[in-house]
């Protein structure tokens, strides 16, 4: 029979590759199809979004980007480090197309790797963790213990030591290499009372959904923080119970970057190489939406703007 | 299989010859037929059972009687055919009707469950009756004491041994009140001195009104307990007899349709070259408590070629135990067993076969056939590593099938053919095949346990001749046996086997079934004098 | 296929020789003995080793909401083999339990989310008893069907009903519900208080009491007090109704059962059905704990449940205290217990230099040489390290459920007939 | 005996086509139930899976199912349920892959002891439940359940930088160090991509399973234990030896199971690497009866079945369903296969009976 490839033509619009849990995660993939959804009304483009599932093999990601790149979406977006050895041999195959990868960084003459310098935001984290403490005692929990999720606690402890070197950090990893860490809310619950339980009062997971788990700890026990990450969890609506909680997230806005790759092959400009987004350009943030960092927003702002002049330089790896 | 009724009968008498019935009889079957798969196990039969009286139902294997008494009891419903009982025509639909209307059944296999206790299996089923607590005791101890059954309502009945079991099974019917009772073989697994016990019990059953169906094979236990006598042959009633004027012989023809064979074997064939030589053999089992108890004790004794050697037992006194630990299924704890001057105590079951070794196991679905396995694999079993089922590390797939064609003739297999599942065929023509099998591979020694249980006349006849014939070659047999005729008949030498010990020896030329018996229970030890015991 | 192969006990032999067989049954003096004394080893090694999260009463109340899916697990799995059926489908009804219990709850209250599980499990059990008592279908590999089937529907229906509009707004995703709300939890006032504060001081024995105990009195769900009411329930009504006894008898002689009326099909049937309802519960318990339903939530919990039920010897009180025990170990790798784990090491080694004692005495020589080896390299490892790493914390409940079914397996007594198909008017 | 053949050929076909038949009925009911047009969809599976690049997905995804499957039907021969076919393959692949990233040397010695590593290694997980359920009486669903989680503990100890891992910074990744170029396994292009050359050694695992059990003396030992494991003992096979023996063959055959994957496409272990296949083998195992072409045609539908979950997505269409589908499938066979047999065996008894009437018969024709 025929390729089911095959049919490729002019440029239909958009082909997204999610993760596992795609459109509607209230997290990492709703964030990247926020900046499908802008531009699609801007540019009124038509698009195809296909999703991960569990136990997938590498060929079924391939095949996915090729189904995508293969029926003439332009560009390509895949969503999650996982599709990184794909999206290197997708993109040989179709040189013509523009390839978007967050948080990897893939070689390639027609490829957008799209990272995001989450130690940045996780920076402000710390500064914010170690002027709420009230106990001396902050905590990192992290889903799965590999580079990406490094930078985050690199970024955390650096910004509480250089804010109050008096306060102690205790950083956990769920799982060593296991990605179920960023899907098991139940550890991530049990890790974060215990931290609770010795003291710790405020406790920044980067952990994925698993993160809700530590989130619910955090809101059992009063006066205790929690800080959210990759989009404004003060605005989850599975969290609305414990936004009371949820001092603040360091969000990463793919929107912002699944935006701009959209934009400039609608443009005619695709852009290639690694794109890395900051706090100076606003791909990484830290939200202020509770209004609970109010009596500290001076001091982060502060130490944002050392970061974006260049004054501190954040360390990726702990 | 439409047979004539009373071709061959002596006394075809279908009238009973007894007295007139006082009031409606206490069951009347009337035109029951049933048809399984492939078989018609009952055909238009008609029996009327009087009450008050004990009713005795014979017939070979398979006759239908089992399944018979299951209408009856309401665990399989008639394809045609109506019941009565005590006039009124009823309809079951399961066994709950039937004990609601008085019938109990004592099952042919033991219907007991293993890990609960007495009182529980008792009470199952009935709990509305007394509960399942303190009073339900208090009526099973004054059910016991009554008619003397000595039955303790808190043992576990794994904890008992099969009299006892049986014990049980006839009060769990009493504790139901009910007013007819079926008996299927309820004396299989008795020695004599229980069986008279057990008829004493029936006896004042019935003095007390009760009425009692009562299926054996021991054909003088038929005649000394009942009233009346009805014969069953192919699913049909083919006559009835009077117990006052009937033989053994006579009733056994009847029911056969021809002359009884006799295991009879007299001329002595026993060499003086010992072929299984068996000493000190202990085995020590662990039960589910880790407790241990001591199942062989010491056995030992020597086979010589030409010889058969007959092992009497109760069941559960560690005959199959021995069995399993000369086919090197168990490692005893002590003893060394020799074949053929060979000490094989350590070699594993398939190098004593291999030595020649011939097995008939007792229980042949868990230890002879592969029921779902075509008849040329079951052939195969057991001999996987001989000729002609093996090359080298191939099985011969074409030699095996051509051997179970050569087998299914000479030993008269009933079958379509080899493909069939050993499950399809029936418990004789199972046993043939595995007579067969067995025979095939020339053994030294046969290992013949129950060879002939559940087998019909004829295939018994059979199996029988061919262990005569080995044995005339110099065949070895250990043959164990709950048949004391069959034991008696075919043994050069008698063993009795008693907790795990052999106990008694005893010459089968003079000794008597009865006599054997009581050395099985225990009651008399050494050496089995004839005159002696009888004078005792 | 036909039944699996399961480990008959040999031919009841004479019951004569040796001693007179006793049940092996603990009194409750003795048991309580034991009880005492391990809790006295434990406070022991925590002192020891300076663990204090050993006995905390984090600790505890982990091990407690650990214990309880686990258990209720535990629980279905003996309702069902009790009747003779094995139930390896559980995690399925686990999974149907959590997503049932989470879509009515989320809507409605986590009450009605309990009774949506429990009817959601239940349902799993209806198919499971459809397919091994109608069909009679080889049970483990209906148990393997039915837990591919339930991944697979729960999978589809959230991606169906948790991604709507409405479910959306409140949170839901393809693979998560939106949120319910919490269920009553219990605080004994005063008590919970003072027993954090003497647990607080580490003393010897006292403050591991305080520690257990408070565990237990504070923030108590009420789904764990209705777990604990249902195992009193299950041991009363298996064990003291006529209900219960032919409920068993169906699961050690479905023949004899039948051959007195008793209705073995119904009888399955109920037990199966109740047994994929508490394994329902079970799963609405992970449920309500994260407050939503989450794909891959039960993570197992099915299977080890039924690891429990074997430990406790198809009992309840053995049930109880083997989902007690994998409660503990689950608790141990939520809570980081590197050190706890570290400290147990020692309590391992101390175990097995007692039972190599108990065997040389027995005269069992090798077992008792190599228990003694065992438990010197574990001394060796605890001297030489001060915790353990993350992985074997990971590995606690797995390697102790290997290591106790391995020293427990042979003496356990399953139902005689568990496992193997019945069809009517098999008894001859 | 020639038309009793055909029947129970006939027999044998009927089984998995009630099934298939019977699950496509219950998910049309559910699409209906969810408000789609049933016949679209299937139309959709059928069209997709008929693509070339679909087939050559389908064959590669089936190699793997295969093996699998052959894994888990070794152990359901003998009626041991190696459900711990998961954990084996894992460990088997992690280690081959470490040990192929460790040494470079020419690939025709490196790629056969890739794959013995494996296999040594799955044989070695799956014998320790075997030694288990020997010795101590443990069940084995039980253990290599356990064994399961262990094994991927194990990984996740060594998958890491500085012990066997290597990370990649740029990825995100940590896998073992990546077998060199020249022990990659050959594989056949198409216009639809690469077929691995694995099938290759997959087809002569089928071959060797099904030789090994249905022609030599061992095969029948290992049937004879899964029939009647007492008939067995008693027939003289050692149930123990038996017992850890099949374990090691399944173990080792589990052991392939990563093998396509390793030395076809990813060339290392990282974290990533396809889990979850030893359960498929189960299902696929149950589809093919444990006969060694059932399992093939087992492995290629739930692979062609994977494979239209892509394609019902690219319609619009939930790809969760095929979840259902493949449930559905599972079950209906289960209960189909149990049917049948039930069936053949009432017919077979007829047959006997018949004979056996048949017989006496004429014995009396001959008497009267
Ligand atoms: N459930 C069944 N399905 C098929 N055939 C059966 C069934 N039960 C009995 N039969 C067949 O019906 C016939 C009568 O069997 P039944 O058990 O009634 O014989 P019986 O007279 O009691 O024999 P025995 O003396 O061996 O107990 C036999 O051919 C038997 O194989
Ligand atoms: N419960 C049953 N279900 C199906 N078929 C049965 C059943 N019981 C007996 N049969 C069939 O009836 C036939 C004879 O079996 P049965 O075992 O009753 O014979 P038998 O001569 O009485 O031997 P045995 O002493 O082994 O009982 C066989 O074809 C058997 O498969
Ligand atoms: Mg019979
Ligand atoms: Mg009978």
């Amino acid at each position: 029979g025929s390729s089911s490839t095959s049919s490729s033509g002019g440029n239909k619009g958009v082909g997204m590759a999610y993760d596992v849990g795609g459109r509607g995660d209230h997290s990492f993939n709703d964030s990247a199809a926020r900046g499908l959804d802008k531009a699609d009304k801007e540019f009124n483009l038509k698009s195809k979004e296909l999703t991960a599932s569990n136990g997938e093999t590498e060929s079924d990601r391939e095949q996915r980007l090729d189904s995508l790149a293969g029926a003439g979406y332009n560009p390509v977006i895949a969503v999650g480090f996982t599709y990184g050895d794909a999206v290197t041999k997708i993109a040989k195959k179709y040189p013509k197309t523009t390839f978007g990868i967050v948080d990897s960084v893939v070689q390639g003459s027609n490829v957008d790797s799209m990272t995001f310098a989450t130690e940045q935001s996780s920076y402000l984290a710390g500064v914010a963790a170690a002027l709420k403490t009230k106990s001396g005692k902050v905590g990192f929990i992290g889903g799965v213990h590999n580079p990406l999720i490094g930078t985050f606690q690199a970024g955390f402890d650096q910004g509480v030591k250089d804010t109050k070197p008096s306060v102690q950090v205790t950083d956990q990893y769920l799982y060593e290499t296991d990605t179920k860490g960023f899907n098991d809310p139940t550890t991530a619950q049990g890790k974060a009372q215990g931290m609770l339980d010795q003291g710790i009062d405020v406790i920044y997971s980067a952990a994925g959904l698993s993160g809700d788990g530590s989130i619910q700890a955090v809101a059992g026990k009063s006066g205790a923080w929690a800080i959210g990450v990759d989009s404004d969890q003060y605005q989850d609506p599975a969290l609305a119970k414990y936004k009371d909680h949820i001092l603040t997230s360091a969000i990463k806005n793919v929107d912002v970057a699944s935006y701009d790759l959209i934009k400039s092959v609608h443009d005619g400009t695709a852009k290639t190489g690694t794109n890395n987004y900051t706090l100076a350009n606003g791909g990484v943030s830290l939200s202020t939406t509770g209004g609970f960092l109010g009596d500290v927003q001076s001091q982060i702002d502060a130490a944002k703007q050392k970061i974006v002049s260049g004054q501190i330089t954040v360390k990726s790896a702990p | 299989m439409d047979h004539r009724r009373g071709e061959c009968a002596i006394n075809a008498s279908t009238s009973p010859p007894a007295p007139a019935p006082s009031g409606a009889p206490a069951v009347e079957l009337r035109g029951i037929t049933k048809r399984f798969p492939g078989v018609v196990a009952n055909h238009d039969i008609d029996i009327t059972v009087r009450s008050g009286t004990v009713h005795a139902l014979v017939g070979e294997n398979g006759a239908g009687k089992s399944t018979l008494m299951k209408i009856l009891y309401g665990m399989q419903k008639p394809d045609e055919g109506t019941i009565a009982i005590n006039g009124e025509q009823v309809d079951f639909h399961d066994p709950g009707d039937a004990i609601a209307r008085g019938i109990g059944m004592v099952h042919q296999h033991f219907m007991l469950a293993d890990n609960l206790t007495v009182l529980e299996n008792v009470v199952l089923g009935s709990e509305k009756l007394h509960g399942i607590g303190g009073r339900a005791r208090a009526a099973i101890r004054e059910i016991s004491d009554a008619y003397g059954l000595g039955v303790r309502p808190d043992a576990l009945v794994e904890d008992l041994g099969v009299a006892d079991r049986q014990r049980v099974e006839i009060l769990k019917v009493l504790y139901r009140g009910a007013r007819i009772l079926i008996l299927d073989e309820p004396t299989a697994v008795l020695v004599p001195q229980e069986v008279d016990a057990l008829f004493d019990n029936l006896r004042g059953l019935k003095s007390e009104g009760l009425t009692v169906i009562f299926i054996s094979h021991k054909l003088g236990e038929v005649l000394s307990v009942a009233d009346e006598i009805t014969v069953i042959r192919r699913g049909t009633t083919v006559g009835s007899a009077d117990p006052r004027g009937t033989t053994t012989k006579q009733l056994a023809e009847l029911m056969v349709g021809s002359e009884l064979p006799s295991p009879e074997t007299r001329e002595s064939t026993v060499t003086t070259e010992p072929l299984l030589t068996v000493q000190g053999l202990r085995l020590a089992g662990t039960d589910a408590d880790g407790i241990e108890r001591i199942v062989l004790d010491e056995v030992g004794f020597t086979i010589h070629k030409g010889e058969v050697l007959g092992i009497a037992g109760v069941e559960g006194n560690g005959q199959a135990e021995l069995v399993e630990a000369i086919m090197g299924m168990r490692r005893p704890d002590a003893g060394t067993v020799v074949l053929d001057g060979r000490d094989i105590s350590r070699a594993p079951t398939r190098q004593r076969r291999e030595d020649g070794i011939g097995y008939i196991p007792e229980d042949r679905h868990r230890h002879g056939l592969l029921l779902e396995a075509p008849l040329w694999e079951n052939r195969i079993l057991g001999h996987v590593t001989e000729r002609p089922n093996s090359k080298g590390f191939l099985i011969d797939p074409g030699a095996a099938r051509r051997d179970t064609e050569r087998i299914v003739q000479e030993y008269d297999v009933r079958t379509p053919g080899i493909e069939v599942t050993a499950a399809s065929l029936s418990g004789g023509n199972q046993q043939k095949l595995i007579v067969g099998r067995e025979m095939s591979h020339l053994p030294k020694l046969l290992i013949a346990a129950h060879p002939t249980r559940g087998v019909d006349v004829g295939a018994q006849a059979q199996i029988w001749d061919q262990i005569r014939e080995a044995r005339r070659e110099g065949l070895a047999v250990l043959l164990i046996s709950a048949d004391l005729d069959e034991l008696i008949g075919l043994s050069d030498t008698l063993r009795v086997m008693y907790r795990g010990r052999l106990v008694a020896d005893a010459d089968p030329a003079t000794i008597t079934p009865e006599e054997l018996g009581s050395a099985m229970t225990g009651a008399a030890s050494g050496h089995l004098e004839h005159d002696g015991i009888e004078d005792r | 296929m036909t039944a699996t192969a399961t480990q008959t006990p040999p031919p009841a032999a004479p019951p004569a020789a040796g001693p007179r067989r006793g049940r092996g049954k603990l009194s409750t003096p003795v048991i309580l003995l034991i009880v005492a004394a391990a809790i006295i080893a434990v406070a022991a090694v925590r002192a020891i080793a300076g663990a204090n999260d050993v006995t905390s009463s984090g600790q505890i109340a982990g091990a407690l909401s650990s214990a309880v899916p686990i258990g209720l697990a535990g629980l279905a799995g003996l309702w069902s083999e009790r009747a003779g059926v094995v139930n390896i489908g559980l995690e399925g009804m686990m999974i149907l339990g959590t997503f049932f219990g989470a879509w009515a709850g989320w809507q409605t209250n986590p009450w009605l989310g309990v009774l949506a599980g429990v009817i959601g499990g239940a349902l799993g059990g209806l198919v499971h008893a459809i397919v091994t008592v109608t069909f009679g279908v080889d049970q483990i590999i209906a148990g393997v069907a039915m837990n591919i089937l339930a991944t697979g529907v729960t999978a589809y229906l959230a991606k169906k009903l948790f991604t709507g509009a409405a479910a959306a707004a409140k949170g839901g995703t393809p693979k998560q519900s939106p949120p319910m709300s919490d269920i009553k939890k219990f605080t004994v006032p005063g008590l919970s208080h003072w027993l954090n504060t003497i647990e607080k001081h580490h003393w010897f024995l006292v403050s591991d009491l305080a520690g257990i105990v408070g565990g237990v009195v504070t923030n108590i769900s009420a789904l764990t007090l209705l777990a604990v009411v249902l195992f009193a329930v299950t041991f009363f009504v298996l064990w003291r109704t006529s209900f219960g006894l032919r409920l068993r008898s169906c699961g050690e002689n479905p023949a004899a059962a039948e051959s007195l009326g008793v209705n073995v099909y119904t009888y399955k049937y109920v037990a199966v059905i109740i047994s994929g309802g508490l394994a329902g519960l079970g799963g609405v318990f992970l449920a309500i704990g994260t407050h939503f339903y989450l794909a891959g939530q039960t993570g197992g919990r099915g299977y080890i449940g039924l690891a429990a039920m074997i430990f406790g010897n198809w009992r309840p009180g053995g049930l109880a205290m083997g989902a007690g025990l994998f409660g503990y170990a689950d608790s141990l790798q939520l809570r980081n217990g590197g050190p706890s784990v570290h400290a147990l090491l020692l309590l391992l080694a101390v175990l097995l230099v007692a039972m190599a004692a108990w065997r040389f005495y027995r005269g069992a020589r090798l077992p008792a040489v190599i228990s003694l080896a065992f438990a010197v390299l574990l001394i060796v490892w605890y001297v030489t390290t001060d915790t353990v790493a993350d992985e074997v914390v990971q590995a606690t409940p797995y390697v102790a459920t290997l290591l106790v079914m391995g020293l427990s397996a042979q003496r356990l007594r399953m139902p005689k007939a568990d496992g193997l198909p019945y069809r009517k008017g098999q008894g001859s | 005996m020639k038309k009793f053949d055909k029947e129970r050929a006939l027999l044998a076909i009927a089984a998995p086509v009630l099934a298939v038949i019977g699950a496509l009925i219950v998910t049309a009911l559910v699409l209906l139930a969810t408000g789609k047009e049933p016949f679209t969809a299937f139309h959709v599976m059928i069209n997709y899976g008929d693509k070339t690049d679909s087939q050559v997905y389908i064959l590669n995804k089936a190699t793997t199912y295969y093996l699998a499957g052959l894994a888990v039907a070794v152990g359901f021969r003998m009626n041991l349920f190696n459900i711990g076919v998961d954990g084996q393959y894992r460990l088997a692949a992690f280690f081959a892959a470490a040990v192929g990233g460790a040494m470079s040397i020419p690939g025709i010695i490196q790629v056969p002891l890739i794959i013995l590593t494996a296999m040594v290694v799955g044989a070695v997980w799956a014998a320790i439940a075997g030694v288990l359920k020997v010795t101590r009486g443990v069940s084995e669903v039980i253990s290599t359940i356990m064994l399961n989680s262990i094994a991927g503990i194990v990984i996740g100890y060594f998958l890491q930088d500085g012990r066997l891992g290597v990370l990649d910074k740029n990825a995100n990744m940590v896998s073992t160090k990546p077998i060199p170029s020249g022990s990659h396994l050959f594989n056949f292009s198409t216009g639809g991509g690469a077929v691995d050359g694995f099938i290759v050694l997959a087809v002569v695992a089928g071959v060797l399973y099904w030789f090994g059990l249905n022609r030599t003396r061992f095969g029948f030992d290992l049937r004879a234990v899964g029939r009647s494991q007492s008939a067995a003992e008693a027939s003289g096979v050692s149930v123990k030896r038996m017992v850890i023996t099949s374990m090691l063959i399944s173990g080792a055959l589990a052991g392939l199971v990563g093998m396509p994957t390793l030395l076809n496409e990813s060339y290392d272990y990282g974290t990533d690497f396809p889990v979850g296949i030893g359960f498929t083998g189960i299902a696929v195992a149950l589809l093919g009866r444990n006969n060694p072409v059932g399992i093939a045609v087992g492995a290629v539908l739930w692979a062609f079945l994977d494979r239209a979950a892509n394609g019902l997505e690219f319609e619009g269409y939930d790809q969760e369903l095929v979840g259902v589908i493949q449930g559905v499938i599972v079950l209906a066979v289960v209960i189909a296969y149990e049917l049948v047999r039930r069936y053949g065996l009432t017919r077979q008894q007829r047959q006997v009976g018949a004979e056996l009437a048949a017989a006496a018969a004429h014995k009396q024709e001959v008497t009267a």
